[in-house]
């Protein structure tokens, strides 16, 4: 007790799991065992929270700077140094609103929108390790606890849209829920390939797996990888399938009328949601906190929020660039294009690891010719099976007009080479 | 039962389950009705969960509460009668009758009855465990249940399906 | 066995992000399918109409600019062409290859404008509309320079136009001359080939030939459809007789092929303006019309009120958006006795529900986007 | 290559439609053609269908208040033999003006002739859905006739002097 605020542990930055555990330690030696566990669920809830609201506010000002590179403007650079603390004025703006609850909603369905939707998207980090030791409760069923918290969404969004007696409200809702159970088998199966090369469905084992043969997933199941992105898209309402909100289409969707901070719970929730599908492609395909040694001298957090930031950024990059597709497009490419080449790819990765199970094959072998494989099996699979579909390269091709002198012609139908 | 923690638990969502069914039965709105279902369904998964049964809570949590009730809602909105509100009907007294023979030989069997604690070690990998036991032991009923589906779902399709336009 | 659900009717508007302005479309919904689709306009209606019988010929220039608010220099061009073919005035050369240099570049302008928001409506979240609001922004300096407006420029009069360019116009428009092919070309890669854009509105509201004539289509729509019909080529005005350009047509009418024509039509009043800077003679700019002084420096003084014979005329351009035209009648007096716009927004409009029934919402907007309506021009 | 648009002129119009329609035209001027309303659909069908005419597109539809009668005019282009042409029907009945729907000929007569019915009162019988376009249901008359409503400034429609011309009385701000 002589030297409590001078351990070791409380300078190792490299898994903030150390102060903490030291500060549990010293607290069960002076207090009751139960004192122990409401303290660390404090910390690690509180934690995760303020992570989750700092990382929303700098991204809500990174996604506008960059989308505003990305357009030829400047984005927000009034408020702060370089519009550093715009987010907070628009936090603010949002708090300071009145709360407005339309007379013909449904008030406690209304109010309840909001709270439902926040609820999911925060519960999935308590599964996710940001470090070996940074984990609120690594489930053994992690990987299923990820899909089916972020399940409750659909009843959430579904709740919201019909509580506010909004036409473009209950479109949207509709279209979310369409979308949401149909891309949540997507999800299942994409995440089905990681489990079933490691064996495990909890997240710290998935880590350690990639962790001890030196490989992220991410090479052995680029298809599954591919998939689950798409999926992460649909699940968070991001570009190229925002069509929830398509804002050209349906004003704002689901939440078309919800205004002040109840807009800002959705708002936020959105973020959340995207850093917890970008916290599930890092942690199961892309080694999570670990980083082929540099673990040693990175504190592993650091690595982990690296590369969550940085898949994030693959949605913030897509909300510049793409388009919107249609919801029958949409719901089409998950059951004619997705579903099928999924499957099969579950199969595959399970005959592949029955045979490297009942073999005795070395796994740097293994594992070499496993990821060489389903590369250009997945490859051939998704251009075979567009080709089959009818997505051949000549349909892709843009058309150029037809450029001719003559007037009062009719060229309908002309095909020539275009 | 070992600790004071999933004691307590076990009456918070005790409570918590019984008070949404109570409500579904209560409510007349159908949409309350349907969120008091969703509340009984988490109940539920919480208990599951101080039963160490984790896989089948998530999986409650999956089904039921992402699917099963987003299937009573969507029923409720597509039907067009069904205005918003619960309907008088004159099944109500029986109804009632039955409900509360049924609830008095519950709380019979619960009051008469010698409860005895299982010493029966927990499963560490419930998943793993129940994934064996669905594949080895019990992979017939397992296989019938998925033909059944799958009849469901060709069968749901056949009946959405537009009717093709016949030419003459 | 079919599950029939109820009539579900949503409004597009008036406030609505997808609708250009202040236009609804009520839509009547089976599911995501349109069963009806009707138009409620009205909301900017100005009475343009109505007050132009009470101002001078001259006082109306400035209506004409408010019609159409995107491509001011084509409702300037149609109603000064009218009110001269009225009057039987002969314009000077160098204006007409002024006139005709202004409305190539505000078409150039205005399909950009059309493009980017049209992918917007695809749901491309501004990116295109900035890109091509870069090319406008030039433009609508090149006319700042020559006018003194951005918007709303007021820059033709009858009997030619209000003043020449300046010294320093000609080096800057030939700077953005060759800048603008690279820009083009960009776009074209960019979404023409976008397998978003192509599954979004290929084989979408889909005119044949037939019915874009029988409905008064004009413009890229009609051009779209196959028809090589094109005012510029048909019945030259200004100086579109003497340069070489070629009329861009589509094959299929959906909306894709609207948005392929209006691209290439960027390219070809590139082309126009390349030969317009290389031929356009030295002279005056405006025609001596009773009354009409020019001062030194160019600017024409128009007298305060002609009088044109009792007559009418009917005078069509081919604007951004479609065939423009000016109707007036006159009975000798100082003001129209009649002043009627057929503006290609507003007719542009009719086939809506043909196209849109049996479509999706999502449809519905890309098709009022590859109308590319002005609701200033559509309500006057 | 400067071709142009070749204008029929009302006289040859009316000499054709003479031909196959005795009767059917009412006046004839180089700018247009009358023709009576209870012959307009044949002839409009013929003017759209015959070879020699082609009239496929009707660019403009619109009326004119000449007060003392109401008279629809309609700007056809052929765009197969690139020729234009202009036709016209009156009507001398100011509290009910009629004049037969050309939306049967043309469907793009549609929204022209609901704009003219809005804003000139003029009824066009047979047009499928010939309502209210700019203005509201219930708007009291038709604001473009000449009889509508005299300005602010108590100038009338058709004046023969505006402000700042020589000769005009600015005394009294207007007349009223």
């Amino acid at each position: 007790m002589t030297s409590f605020f001078l351990k070791g542990e409380w300078y190792d930055f490299r898994d903030l799991g150390n102060p903490v555990g030291g500060l549990l330690h010293d607290i069960d030696k002076i207090a009751p065992h139960w004192v122990v566990y409401v303290v660390a669920s404090l910390i690690g809830t509180g934690g995760i929270v303020l992570w989750g609201v700092l990382s929303c506010l700098a991204f809500i000002w990174i996604e506008r700077r960059v989308v505003a590179l990305m357009q030829n403007r400047k984005g927000p650079n009034r408020v702060g140094p370089a519009g550093l603390l715009q987010p907070v004025a628009d936090a603010l703006k949002l708090l300071m609103k009145e709360a407005i609850t339309p007379r013909a909603a449904d008030k406690i369905v209304f109010w309840a929108g909001p709270v439902l939707i926040f609820v999911p998207a925060l519960a999935v980090f308590a599964v996710i390790p940001f470090g070996p030791k940074m984990t609120l409760a690594d489930l053994n069923v992690g990987v299923l606890f990820l899909i089916a918290i972020a399940g409750i969404n659909t009843p959430a969004v579904f709740l919201a849209g019909w509580s506010s007696n909004n036409k473009y409200a209950l479109l949207g809702a509709m279209r979310t829920i369409a979308m949401l159970i149909s891309y949540e088998i997507i999800q299942v199966l994409a995440l089905l390939g990681p489990v079933l090369l490691v064996g495990s469905m909890r997240l710290g084992d998935l880590v350690g797996w990639q962790d001890h043969y030196n490989t992220w997933i991410f090479f052995i199941q680029p298809v599954g990888l591919m998939a689950y992105i798409f999926a992460g898209a649909v699940e968070t309402n991001r570009s190229p399938t925002d069509i929830a909100e398509a804002e050209s289409e349906i004003v704002a969707g689901y939440h078309t009328e919800y205004g002040g901070i109840k807009f800002g719970f959705f708002y936020q929730a959105e973020y959340l949601a995207g850093f917890a599908i970008a916290a599930a492609i890092t942690t199961l395909y892309m080694g999570g906190y670990t980083l082929w040694g540099a673990e040693k001298y990175i504190p592993s957090w650091i690595i982990f929020l690296g590369k969550l930031y940085t898949v994030f950024f693959i949605y913030i990059w897509a909300r510049g660039t793409l388009p919107r597709l249609r919801i029958d497009q949409l719901m089409a490419f998950a059951w004619k294009f997705l579903l099928p080449i999924m499957l099969v790819n579950t199969l595959v990765v399970g005959g592949e690891v029955l045979i490297w199970r009942e073999n005795d094959i070395s796994d740097v072998t293994a594992l070499t010719l496993i990821g060489l494989v389903n590369f250009f099996f997945g490859a051939a699979l998704v251009i075979g099976w567009a080709r089959f579909l009818g997505h051949g390269r000549g349909r892709q091709v843009g058309r150029r007009a037809l450029l001719t002198q003559e007037v009062g012609a009719v060229y309908f139908g002309a095909e020539t080479s275009s | 039962m070992d600790s004071t923690g999933v004691i307590i638990a076990f009456y918070v969502l005790a409570a918590m389950t019984i008070g949404s069914a109570v409500s579904v039965v209560v409510v007349r709105n159908m949409i309350h009705a349907v969120m008091g279902l969703i509340g009984t369904f988490a109940g539920l998964a919480g208990l599951y969960v101080t039963l160490s049964a984790d896989f089948i809570a998530i999986t409650q949590i999956l089904i039921y509460i992402g699917a099963i009730s987003i299937l009573f809602l969507f029923a409720i909105v597509l039907t067009p009668q069904a205005s918003r509100n619960n309907q008088e009907s004159f099944l109500r007294f029986p109804a009632l009758v039955l409900a509360l023979l049924v609830a008095g030989v519950l709380i019979f069997v619960a009051l008469d009855n010698t409860w005895n604690l299982s010493h029966a070690p927990d499963f560490p990998e419930t998943a793993s465990t129940i994934g064996e036991l669905l594949l080895k032991t019990y992979v017939l009923p397992f296989e019938i249940a998925s033909v059944l589906l799958l009849v469901a779902v060709v069968g749901s399709i056949v009946l959405v399906r537009p009717e093709p336009v016949e030419e003459d | 066995m079919t599950i029939k659900s109820e009539p579900f009717v949503v409004n597009v508007g008036p406030q609505h992000p997808s609708t250009h302005g202040v236009f609804r479309l009520r839509l009547t919904l089976d599911g995501e399918k349109i069963v009806d689709a009707d138009m409620v306009m009205g909301y900017l209606h100005r009475s343009m109409e109505k007050l132009a019988e009470e101002r001078t010929y001259t006082q109306n220039i400035p209506f004409t600019d408010r019609t159409d608010y995107l491509s001011a220099m084509t409702g300037n061009l149609a109603y000064v062409m009218a009110v001269e073919k009225l009057m039987n005035v002969e314009v000077p050369e160098r204006a007409l290859w002024l006139r005709t240099i202004m409305a190539e570049l505000q078409r150039i302008a205005s399909h950009a404008m059309a493009v980017g928001i049209f992918a917007n409506d695809c749901g491309a979240w501004q990116t295109p509309v900035m890109h091509m609001f870069r090319d406008r922004e030039k433009i609508l300096d090149l006319f700042e320079m020559a006018c003194g407006a951005r918007l709303t420029l007021n820059y033709m009069r009858i009997g030619g136009v209000s003043k020449d360019i300046p010294v320093e116009w000609m080096p800057q428009a030939q700077r953005l001359l060759k800048e603008l092919p690279d820009r083009f070309a960009e776009y074209e890669d960019l979404l023409l080939s976008n397998e978003i854009i192509i599954a979004r509105s290929r084989g979408i509201g889909t005119l044949t030939p037939e019915q874009a004539t029988a409905y008064s289509v004009s413009g890229p729509m009609l051009r779209a459809s196959g028809v090589a019909w094109d005012v510029r080529k048909a019945d030259p005005y200004g100086a579109y007789d003497k340069v070489d350009f070629d009329i861009a047509v589509g094959r299929n009418g959906d909306v894709y092929d609207r948005f392929v024509v209006r691209l290439a039509e960027m390219r070809q009043s590139l082309r126009i303006l390349q030969q317009a800077f290389e031929r356009m003679p030295a002279g005056p700019v405006h025609a001596r019309l009773g009354t009409a002084t020019v001062q030194p420096w160019g600017q024409a003084v128009a007298p305060l009120a002609y009088r044109p014979p009792v007559g009418e005329a009917y005078a069509r351009i081919e604007s951004p958006r479609g065939e423009l035209g000016y109707y007036i009648v006159s009975d000798g007096g100082p003001a129209p006795f009649r002043f009627h716009i057929r503006s290609p927004s507003f007719i542009n409009l009719t086939p809506l529900k043909l196209m849109s029934v049996g479509m999706t919402v999502a449809d519905a907007i890309v098709i009022l986007g590859s109308v590319d309506i002005v609701v200033g021009e559509v309500d006057r | 290559m400067a071709t142009r648009t070749k204008f029929l002129s009302g006289l040859d119009i009316a000499h054709r439609i003479e031909q196959r329609f005795p009767g059917a035209v009412d006046e004839a001027l180089p700018e247009f053609a009358m023709i009576k309303p209870e012959r307009l659909i044949e002839t409009l069908t013929y003017l759209r269908d015959d070879e020699e005419l082609g009239f496929k597109f009707l660019s403009s539809l619109t009326a004119v208040d000449r007060l003392e009668w109401f008279e629809v005019a309609y700007h056809l282009e052929s765009f197969r033999l690139n020729q234009a042409t202009a036709v016209k029907v009156r009507t001398f009945d100011r509290e009910n003006p009629k004049v037969p729907s050309a939306v049967t000929v043309w469907q793009g007569a549609h929204l022209q002739e609901r704009e003219a019915y809005d804003l000139m009162g003029i009824y066009f019988e047979g047009h499928p859905d010939l309502r209210r376009l700019f203005l509201w249901e219930g708007f009291a008359g038709f604001p473009l006739r000449k009889d509508y409503l005299n300005l602010p400034g108590g100038l009338n429609a058709g004046l023969e002097r505006f402000p700042g011309e020589q000769g005009l009385d600015f005394s009294g701000r207007g007349t009223q």
